[in-house]
C-alpha cells in the first residue's frame, strides 16, 4: 500500500495523471491487502487494470491471486522473504527478491516494500529513483524524515537485485 | 508423556459444541471471540441450542452467526432488539437472544433497546461494551470515555462538545419491564467465570419468562484502542470498570428466586 | 353472503385478518389509525401478535424478524411513517423475506396533512431504499378492491420472497363502502426451507443480507432481479371500462381512477367515445397494456393526486406515439370528476402534438388559475 | 506434586494473541516463534514442564484455539470454564 | 496552485470546509467514514460546529435544524443511511431549506457490502422520501471533479432552497488523485427573510413543512415544483468525450462513466468510432441531449453498476428512436474496461432492434455465463 | 363598579406578551395551553423572546409556533431534541427549546432525547406527559398507565405484551450530561406554580451553559381520556402522580448554586 | 355524520351501491365535520361530488359553506335550530326547520339529524322512510334499541314539517 | 374586607371548560348558557359579588382568556401567575 503511494506521489510530482486505489473485497482485517496504481498522461479513466504491465506481491496469496493477471511481456516482483515458489508464467519478465533481508540490510525490515518497488522501476522504467527519492524527501512526514537516506538506500538495493537476478520473458 | 495425557477421559476442556469450526474474523485478542464462546457454552448446557435463534448487529460481530451454531438473523444497525422481538412474538416458545456492540445498542439502538426493556420483552441481549465503534475503524462510541482518542475524537473525547458516556445497565435498570440487568467483565479468568453465569442467569430469565434480560459485558477492542491484546486487558481493567462499575443493577424478585 | 358497510381502513385490518395475518407491527398515524387500532384488539383475541412499535423503523424491524419465521405478517402506515421504514424494506428485500405493506397516502412532502394524495408513488414504486430491489405494488381503488387483494398480496410476498405493498390514499382508508369480506383463512405456518424457528432436527437456517464477497452479491442481486422478472410476468393486473369504442382513453390508479370514472361517465353522457384504463398493479407496471391502446386511442388524459409521477410511466409506454395530457392536483386536494370533464372536453379540442411535455403544459396551466 | 497437564492448541483458531501466555498461572505458554499458522501467526504452545491442566488458557482464550487435558480427571468441563 | 494527492473523502470533506460549510453533522459508515473523521478535527479547529450523530435520522434531522438557520450545513453517508435519512429529507424538502446530501454508495440491498456500487439511482433520483420534491443530484466521476462541485452544491442548495446530492460510489470515496482544490471561501451568514435566528428587530420567522389547509399545500408544492423547473432549466450538466464522429455512444454516469472512458479509448486503438456521453447532472438528466445523440449515433451502450436505473431515463429520452445496449455489474462488482469494449465490440457485431429491452437482453447474457 | 376598577393600574394579570392573539387549537381544558403560557411567560420575564428559537414537535403541539411569539421550527415527529441541536450549534448564543409530547419525545423520539442529554447538548426540553397519543386519536403512549384503557389498549394496557410506562425523568437523571431534570404537574394553581419556576430554572440552566434541561409536565387530556376537563385534573393528581412522582431527579451542582 | 351513516346503511340494504366519506381540511379538533354520501345503482365512482342533488347544513358555517354548492333544482335543509338566516338562492327547494326543538319532541335533542334527515327524504325521496326505518332496526347497536321509536317518530316529524314549510325552486 | 376584584374573560379565546369555576376560591365563577362564543362555547363570567382578585382562574385558565383586576393592587401580574 505504502509503496504505490509512493509510486502516486512520483509520479504526480513529475506531472503525470495518477489514481490510487485500495483493494475490496472480503478480507476485512488481518488479510491480504492491495491497490493499483495508474500511471498515465492524460485524464485517467478506469482506476482499475484487468492485466497490469507491472505487479507487485508481498507474499504468497497475492501471487496465488495475481500472477495469471499479469498483462503478457509485462513485470512481476516477486517478494522471496515470504514467498516460497517460483513464477510459473514465462512470458512475462519477473524477479523473485528477498525483499524483506534486503530492507535490514538498509536499515529496516518495514522498508521491504521500497526494496520491491526499486526493483519493479529497474524492470518498468515508468518512474525513476530519482524521481521516487524526491517524492519521498517531499512527502514523508517529518517525523520519518531521517528515514530518508535509508529509504533511498533500500530503492537502489531493490534496483540492483532486480538488474542481476531477473529473468526475461521468452 | 504427552501421548499418555492427550486422551478423551483426561480431557478438561474444549471448544464448544454450540461453535461451529469456523475460524473467527476477529482481531487477535479481541474478547468477542471470549463472550461467543461463553454464549455457545450456555446454549449447550442449557441444552436449547436447537430451539434457539440469534439475532446479530451491525458492527464486528455481524458475522456471530458463522461461530454460534444456531439459526441466525442479521439485524440492521441497531435494530436488534426490535428484531428479535418480532421473532419472539410468533415464536414465543423459542429462546431469542440479539448480541450487540456499544454503537449499535446505545447509539443509533438506542429507541429499540429502552423499548424492548420497558416492554419487559422477553428476549436476553448480550451487550458488548468495548467503549468504540471496532467495524467502522474506531470511531467515538456512546461510551467513549472522556478525553479517549478515537478517529472520530481526535483530541480525545471532549465532554464539553461530545458529551458524556452513557451507562446503559444503570439506566434500563430504572424500568420495570427489565427482569435482569447486570454489568461483567472479560478482562480475566475470574470475570469470564462470572460473566459466564450471568449469561445463564439472563437466558434462564427469558426461559422462565421473567422479563428482559441483558448481560453488559465490558470487552476490547485492541485495534481500536491501538493497543496489544495483552495491554487491552489492563487498559479495560483500568480505565474502563471505574467508567462501568461491575454489578446487578437489575434483578427481579422473580429472577432472584430462580433456583439454578 | 350479505354485504356489510366497513370504513377502508378496517376492511382491510379484517381482510388481513382472514387472509391468516399471524402478527402485525405497526405505530399510530393519520389517516392509517384504524388499521392499528382494529388489530390492537383483534389479533390478541385471536391469540396473534399485535404490538404497537416505538416508531415506524422499530416497525417495520419488527416485521423484519417476524418475517424471517416464514408467517404472514404486515405493517401499515402513511407518508412520513413509510420513509422511516426505508431502510428497513431494503433489508427484507435484501433478505429475500416475504412481508405486505399497507401505506395509506396523506399529503407531503414532509409532515404536510392528513388529506388523500398519490404524492408517494415514486417512493413505493421506484424504491425509496438503497439498492437494486422491486416491491410489488397493488393499488385497489375501493374498500371491496382492497379487501380482495389482501390475501392475493400475502400470496404474492410469500410467493416471490418480496414486499408486496397495498397502495392507497387516506379517502380510501376513511370512507365506508359496502363489501363482502372473504372467508376466514386458517392460520398456516409452513416449515419453509429457508426460516428460522430453531434448528431441532434440521441443519440451522442463516438468514442475512450482507455479503462481503462482492461476486456473490452480485449473484443475489440477479437472483433477487430474477423473481421479479417473474413478478413482471404475472402479476400485471388493470381494469378497464367502456374501452371498446374509447377514442380516447383516461388513465389513473387509486382514488384518481375512480374519480375518472365518473368523469368517462358523465363524458359518455355528453356522447363523448371516452375510456378509462386503471392500473392496479402499479410496479409492475402495464406498460405493454398501455402501448397498445396507443393504436385504438387518439389521445390520452393522466389524471393522478400527485405532480405526474405515473405520467413518466405511461409516457415511457407512449414514446410520443400519441398526444398524452396531464392533470393532477396536489397536497391531498381531492379533484372532483367536473374537472376531469373539462380536463376531457379541453383534450378533444386540443389534443396537442405528441412531443409536447404534458407535466410542463399542466403547470403552466395550473399557474394560470 | 501438581496434577500433570497438557494443552493442545489448534492451528485453524490461534491468533497468537498472547492472551493464555501472559494468563497461564505456571508460565509454561510462549508463543511459538519458529511456527506459521495458516493465517500467518505464530500460535502459542507448551516450552516447558509444569502445566497443571488449569485450564486457565482456555477460558481466556478468545478463539477456543485451546484443548486442555489433565492426568486425574476432577471436574467436569463446564466447571472447568466456570460453569455453575 | 501545486496539485496535492488526496482521498476522495478527505478531499471532499476539505472541500466542502472551503466552501465555507459552518456544520457537519454525521454517523460513521464504510465506506464515507474518512468523511465523518476529517470534519472532526478540521471543523472544530475552525470554531465550526461537528457532531457525531447518534444514528443518521439524528444527523439529517440536526442538518434540517441548521439548515433553518440559513447555514452552509452538509452531511454524508452511505447506502443505509441515507434510506435511514429519507423523512428527515422530505421534511427539508416540504421546509423549502437548503442543505448538501453526499452519498458514498456502497452496495445493496440490505447490508450488502462496503465496495462500490451505483445502487441507490433510484433512491436518489426518483424520491426515496414521501411527497413531490425533486433534489438536485450531481454525480463527479473524479475526486477534482467531486472537490469542483462541492461549491456549486452549496449554491445549488441554497439557489433553489432545496436538497442537492453529491452521488459517489465507494472507489471514489476510498481512492487517491492528485487535485487542485479550490481556495478558501470566508463563511458567510446572510440574514435570510426565512431563516430562523431570534426574532431581534424583525417580524419572528416560523419554517414548517405542514400544511393542514389542503389549497395551500397545493400552493407550497406547485412553488417547489416551480423552483425544480428552474433548476432543470439551469443546472444540466454533462461531459463529452470524442463525440465528433462518433457512430456508437457509450452512456455511464460516475465510477462507470470513467472506466468507459478506458474502454472508448482501447475502442477507438481498434479503430472503432465511439464515444462517450457521461450524465454529471443525473437529476435533473440531461433527456434533451441524450435525444439529440441519437440522431448522431447508430446505437448507445449504457453502462451502470446497478441493474439498470439510469437506463430508464435514457430510454425515455430514446424513445426506440435507436438500439440501446445495456451492461451492468451488480453487487460492488467493478468492471473493468476490457468488458465495456467487449460489449462495444458485440453491439456493433449486432445492435439489435429499437424495440429490444436492453436489461432483458443483459440479464439473460448474465445469466448465460 | 366594574368601569372603576377595570383600569390599567388596577391590572393584576392578562395574557403574557409572549402569547400571540391567536385563539389555541386545543381542547377545552387542554393544559398544553396551560404549558404554553408559563413558557410564554418565563421567556417574557427573561427578556429573551427575541433570540429564543422554539421547536414544535409532531402532536398536538404541532402548532405551538402560532401562540408562543418567538422564531419557531416545526421538527419530524420525535426529532425535535437533534433539531434542537443542530439549531443550537450553529447560533450558540441563541436559546433553544423544544416542546415535546410523550409519544413525541419518549416513543419515537427516544434515542434523540436520551443522546441530546447525554451530551449536555445546551438546549431545554418542555415535556408533556399526557399519557397518551392526543393527536393522533387517543393510542396508547409510552406513559400510559397499567390497565388505561386507549384506542389501542382498547381493554386497559396490559403489562405482559405491552409493557410498563416509562419513567424519563427517572431514566434520564443517569446520565452524566443532563443539568437539570425535574418533573411537575399542571393539575392546581399550586403546582403550575412551581411548574413555571422549574421551567425559568431550566431556561437559566441553558443560559448559563450548564447543560441540557427538561422539565417534564403532567398534563391532562379529556379528549383521550374521555372526561371532562374538570373530572381530568382530578384524574391526574389520583392516577398520574403516584405512577410519576413529582420532584427533581438531577440538579446539577453548578444548577443549584445559580442565583435567579 | 351519523344521518349519513344511517343513509348508507339503508341504501346498502335496498341493493344500492353507496359511499359514506367524512369532510378533510383543517379542522382537527372541534370543527364543523361533515360528510358525502352517495347513492347509485352501479358501481360508484367518486366519492365526491361538486354539485350535490341534496344537502343537509346543521349549523350556519355548514350553510354559508354549502350553500352554494347545492345543483339548481336539488333541494337543501337547513337547521333553523342553529341557523338564523334564510336561503339566499331561489333555484333550489329548500325548508328551513327546528330540528332540535323537534327533535326534542320526538323525545330527544340528540335526534336532530334524524329530523333532518326526514325532511331531506321528503323532498327528495332517493329512499322511503321505511328504508330508513329498517336500517335503524337492522344496525342500531342493541343498547340503543330502545331508542328506536322515538327516532322513527323524530324522522316522521321531520319528514312532515318539510313538506308543509317547503319552498319550491323557481 | 377582602380586596375587591373584577375579572373579564375573552370570548375569543375561552372554551367554556369550566376550570376556573372550579378554581374560584370565593365561587363567585359559571358558564353563562345564555351566551355562545364565536367559536360556540358558553364563556365563563361572573355571577355575583365576591371576587377578590387573587388571579386564580387566570392561572388554571389554560387558553390565557382572563384578564384581572384588583381595587388595591398589591403584586406585579407575574408574582400573581407565580413568578419567582
Ligand atoms: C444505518 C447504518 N449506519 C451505520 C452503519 C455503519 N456501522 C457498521 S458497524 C457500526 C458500529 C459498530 O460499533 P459497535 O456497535 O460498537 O460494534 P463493534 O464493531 O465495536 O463490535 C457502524 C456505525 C451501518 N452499517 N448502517
Ligand atoms: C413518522 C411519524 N409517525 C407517526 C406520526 C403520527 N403522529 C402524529 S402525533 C403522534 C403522537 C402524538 O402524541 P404525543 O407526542 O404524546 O403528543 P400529544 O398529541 O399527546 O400532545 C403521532 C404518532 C407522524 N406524524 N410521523
Ligand atoms: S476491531 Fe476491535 S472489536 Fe472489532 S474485531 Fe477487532 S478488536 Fe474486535
Ligand atoms: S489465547 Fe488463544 S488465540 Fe491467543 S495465543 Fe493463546 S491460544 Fe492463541
Ligand atoms: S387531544 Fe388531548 S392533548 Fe390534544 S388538544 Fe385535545 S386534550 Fe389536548
Ligand atoms: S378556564 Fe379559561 S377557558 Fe376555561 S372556562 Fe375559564 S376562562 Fe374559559
Amino acid at each position: 500500500m505504502f509503496a504505490g503511494q509512493v509510486l502516486s506521489y512520483a509520479a504526480m510530482d513529475i506531472g503525470k495523471e495518477v489514481t490510487w486505489i485500495p483493494s475490496y473485497g472480503p478480507e476485512m482485517r488481518g488479510g491480504t491487502a492491495n491497490c493499483t496504481v495508474v500511471i498515465a498522461d492524460e485524464e485517467i479513466g478506469s482506476p482499475l487494470v484487468l492485466n497490469p504491465p507491472g505487479v507487485i506481491v508481498m507474499n504468497l496469496p497475492s501471487l496465488d491471486k495475481y500472477e495469471l493477471t499479469v498483462k503478457p511481456g509485462g513485470v512481476l516482483v516477486v517478494n522471496s522473504s515470504m514467498v516460497d515458489r517460483d513464477v510459473a508464467r514465462n512470458d512475462i519478465t519477473w524477479v523473485s527478491i528477498p525483499c524483506n533481508e534486503i530492507a535490514e540490510e538498509a536499515g529496516d525490515r518495514r522498508m521491504a516494500n521500497i526494496v520491491a518497488t526499486g526493483a519493479l522501476l529497474a524492470l518498468l522504467p515508468v518512474l525513476t529513483l530519482e524521481d521516487i527519492e524526491s517524492a519521498l524527501k517531499a512527502h514523508m512526514p517529518g517525523r520519518h524524515k531521517h528515514l530518508l537516506p535509508k529509504n533511498v538506500e533500500a530503492l537502489k538495493l531493490g534496483a540492483e537485485y532486480a538488474r542481476k537476478h531477473v529473468r526475461k520473458a521468452k | 508423556m504427552v501421548a499418555t495425557i492427550v486422551n478423551p477421559e483426561n480431557l478438561v476442556y474444549s471448544r464448544p459444541k454450540g461453535f461451529t469450526d469456523t475460524p473467527s474474523h476477529y482481531c487477535p485478542g479481541c474478547t468477542h471471540g471470549t463472550a461467543h464462546r461463553l454464549v455457545a457454552e450456555v446454549l449447550e448446557e442449557m441444552n436449547i441450542l436447537d430451539k434457539t435463534i440469534g439475532v446479530a448487529p451491525v458492527g464486528c460481530a455481524v458475522f456471530a452467526y458463522n461461530y454460534i451454531d444456531t439459526d441466525f438473523v442479521e439485524a440492521a444497525h441497531g435494530r436488534a432488539p426490535a428484531m428479535a422481538t418480532g421473532i419472539k412474538r410468533v415464536l414465543p416458545d423459542r429462546v431469542v437472544f440479539s448480541y450487540q456492540g456499544d454503537g449499535d445498542l446505545a447509539s443509533i439502538g438506542m429507541a429499540e433497546t429502552v423499548h424492548a426493556a420497558a416492554r419487559g420483552e422477553n428476549i436476553t441481549i448480550i451487550f458488548i461494551n468495548n467503549a468504540i465503534y471496532g467495524m467502522t475503524g474506531g470511531q467515538m462510541a456512546p461510551t467513549t470515555l472522556p478525553g479517549m482518542k478515537t478517529t472520530s475524537s481526535p483530541n480525545g473525547r471532549d465532554v464539553e462538545t461530545q458529551g458524556y458516556p452513557i451507562r446503559m445497565s444503570e439506566m434500563l435498570a430504572t424500568l420495570d419491564g427489565a427482569g435482569y440487568i447486570v454489568r461483567r467483565s472479560l478482562h480475566d479468568p475470574k470475570n469470564i467465570r462470572l460473566a459466564k453465569k450471568a449469561i445463564r442467569l439472563a437466558f434462564e430469565t427469558q426461559v422462565h419468562g421473567l422479563g428482559f434480560s441483558m448481560v453488559e459485558l465490558l470487552s476490547t477492542c485492541s485495534t481500536g484502542w491501538s493497543l496489544t491484546p495483552v495491554q487491552s486487558l489492563a487498559w479495560l481493567e483500568e480505565h474502563m470498570i471505574p467508567a462501568f462499575p461491575l454489578g446487578d443493577y437489575k434483578i427481579a424478585p422473580s429472577v432472584a428466586a430462580l433456583k439454578i | 353472503m350479505a354485504r356489510e358497510l366497513w370504513k377502508g381502513n378496517e376492511a382491510i385490518a379484517e381482510a388481513a385478518v382472514r387472509a391468516g395475518v399471524e402478527a402485525y407491527f405497526g405505530y399510530p398515524i393519520t389517516p392509517q389509525n384504524e388499521v392499528l387500532e382494529y388489530m390492537s384488539h383483534r389479533l390478541p383475541e385471536l391469540g396473534r401478535a399485535f404490538v404497537q412499535a416505538e416508531s415506524e423503523p422499530a416497525a417495520i424491524n419488527m416485521v423484519y424478524g417476524a418475517a424471517c419465521t416464514g408467517a404472514r405478517v404486515m405493517t401499515s402506515s402513511s407518508s412520513p411513517g413509510i420513509s422511516l421504514m426505508q431502510e428497513g424494506l431494503s433489508y427484507i428485500a435484501g433478505t429475500e423475506v416475504p412481508m405486505v405493506l399497507v401505506n395509506v397516502m396523506r399529503g407531503g412532502p414532509g409532515l404536510g396533512n392528513i388529506a388523500p394524495s398519490q404524492g408517494d408513488y415514486n417512493q413505493i414504486c421506484k424504491g425509496g431504499g438503497h439498492g437494486d430491489y422491486h416491491p410489488v405494488v397493488l393499488a385497489p381503488a375501493s374498500i371491496q378492491e382492497a379487501v380482495d387483494l389482501m390475501p392475493v398480496a400475502f400470496e404474492i410476498a410469500h410467493k416471490y420472497l418480496n414486499i408486496c405493498t397495498i397502495l392507497i390514499d387516506g379517502s380510501i382508508g376513511q370512507m365506508m363502502e359496502p363489501i363482502q369480506l372473504p372467508g376466514m383463512q386458517p392460520v398456516v405456518r409452513k416449515e419453509y426451507d429457508w426460516a428460522v424457528s430453531g434448528a431441532k432436527g434440521r441443519k440451522r437456517h442463516v438468514l442475512t443480507s450482507i455479503y462481503l464477497d462482492v461476486p456473490t452479491e452480485e449473484k443475489i442481486n440477479l437472483r433477487i432481479l430474477g423473481r421479479w422478472r417473474k413478478a413482471q410476468a404475472n402479476e400485471i393486473r388493470f381494469k378497464e371500462y367502456y374501452l371498446e369504442d374509447a377514442e380516447y382513453i383516461v388513465i389513473g390508479f387509486g382514488t384518481a381512477g375512480r374519480i375518472a370514472l365518473s368523469a368517462v361517465r358523465a363524458a359518455r353522457a355528453q356522447g363523448i367515445k371516452v375510456g378509462l384504463f386503471r392500473p392496479i398493479s402499479v410496479n409492475p407496471f402495464p406498460y405493454k397494456r398501455v402501448e397498445q391502446l396507443c393504436k385504438q386511442a387518439k389521445s390520452l388524459l393522466v389524471v393522478e393526486m400527485n405532480t405526474g409521477q405515473m405520467l413518466k410511466d405511461i409516457q415511457a409506454a407512449v414514446r410520443n406515439m400519441i398526444p398524452v395530457r396531464f392533470y393532477g392536483r396536489l397536497g391531498g386536494v381531492m379533484p372532483f370528476p367536473d374537472e376531469f370533464v373539462h380536463e376531457i372536453q379541453e383534450m378533444i379540442k386540443d389534443p396537442g402534438k405528441p412531443e409536447d411535455d404534458p407535466a410542463d403544459l399542466w403547470y403552466l396551466r395550473m399557474m394560470a388559475r | 506434586m501438581p496434577a500433570k497437564g497438557w494443552i493442545e492448541v489448534n492451528d485453524m483458531f490461534c491468533k497468537g494473541c498472547e492472551l493464555c501466555v501472559t494468563a497461564c498461572p505456571p508460565k509454561v505458554l510462549e508463543l511459538d516463534s519458529e511456527k506459521l499458522t495458516p493465517k500467518g501467526y505464530h500460535p502459542a504452545y507448551i516450552f516447558k514442564d509444569g502445566c497443571t491442566g488449569c485450564a486457565i488458557c482456555a477460558i481466556v482464550c478468545p478463539d477456543s484455539a485451546i484443548t486442555v487435558y489433565r492426568e486425574v480427571t476432577k471436574a467436569p468441563a463446564s466447571a472447568a470454564v466456570g460453569g455453575d
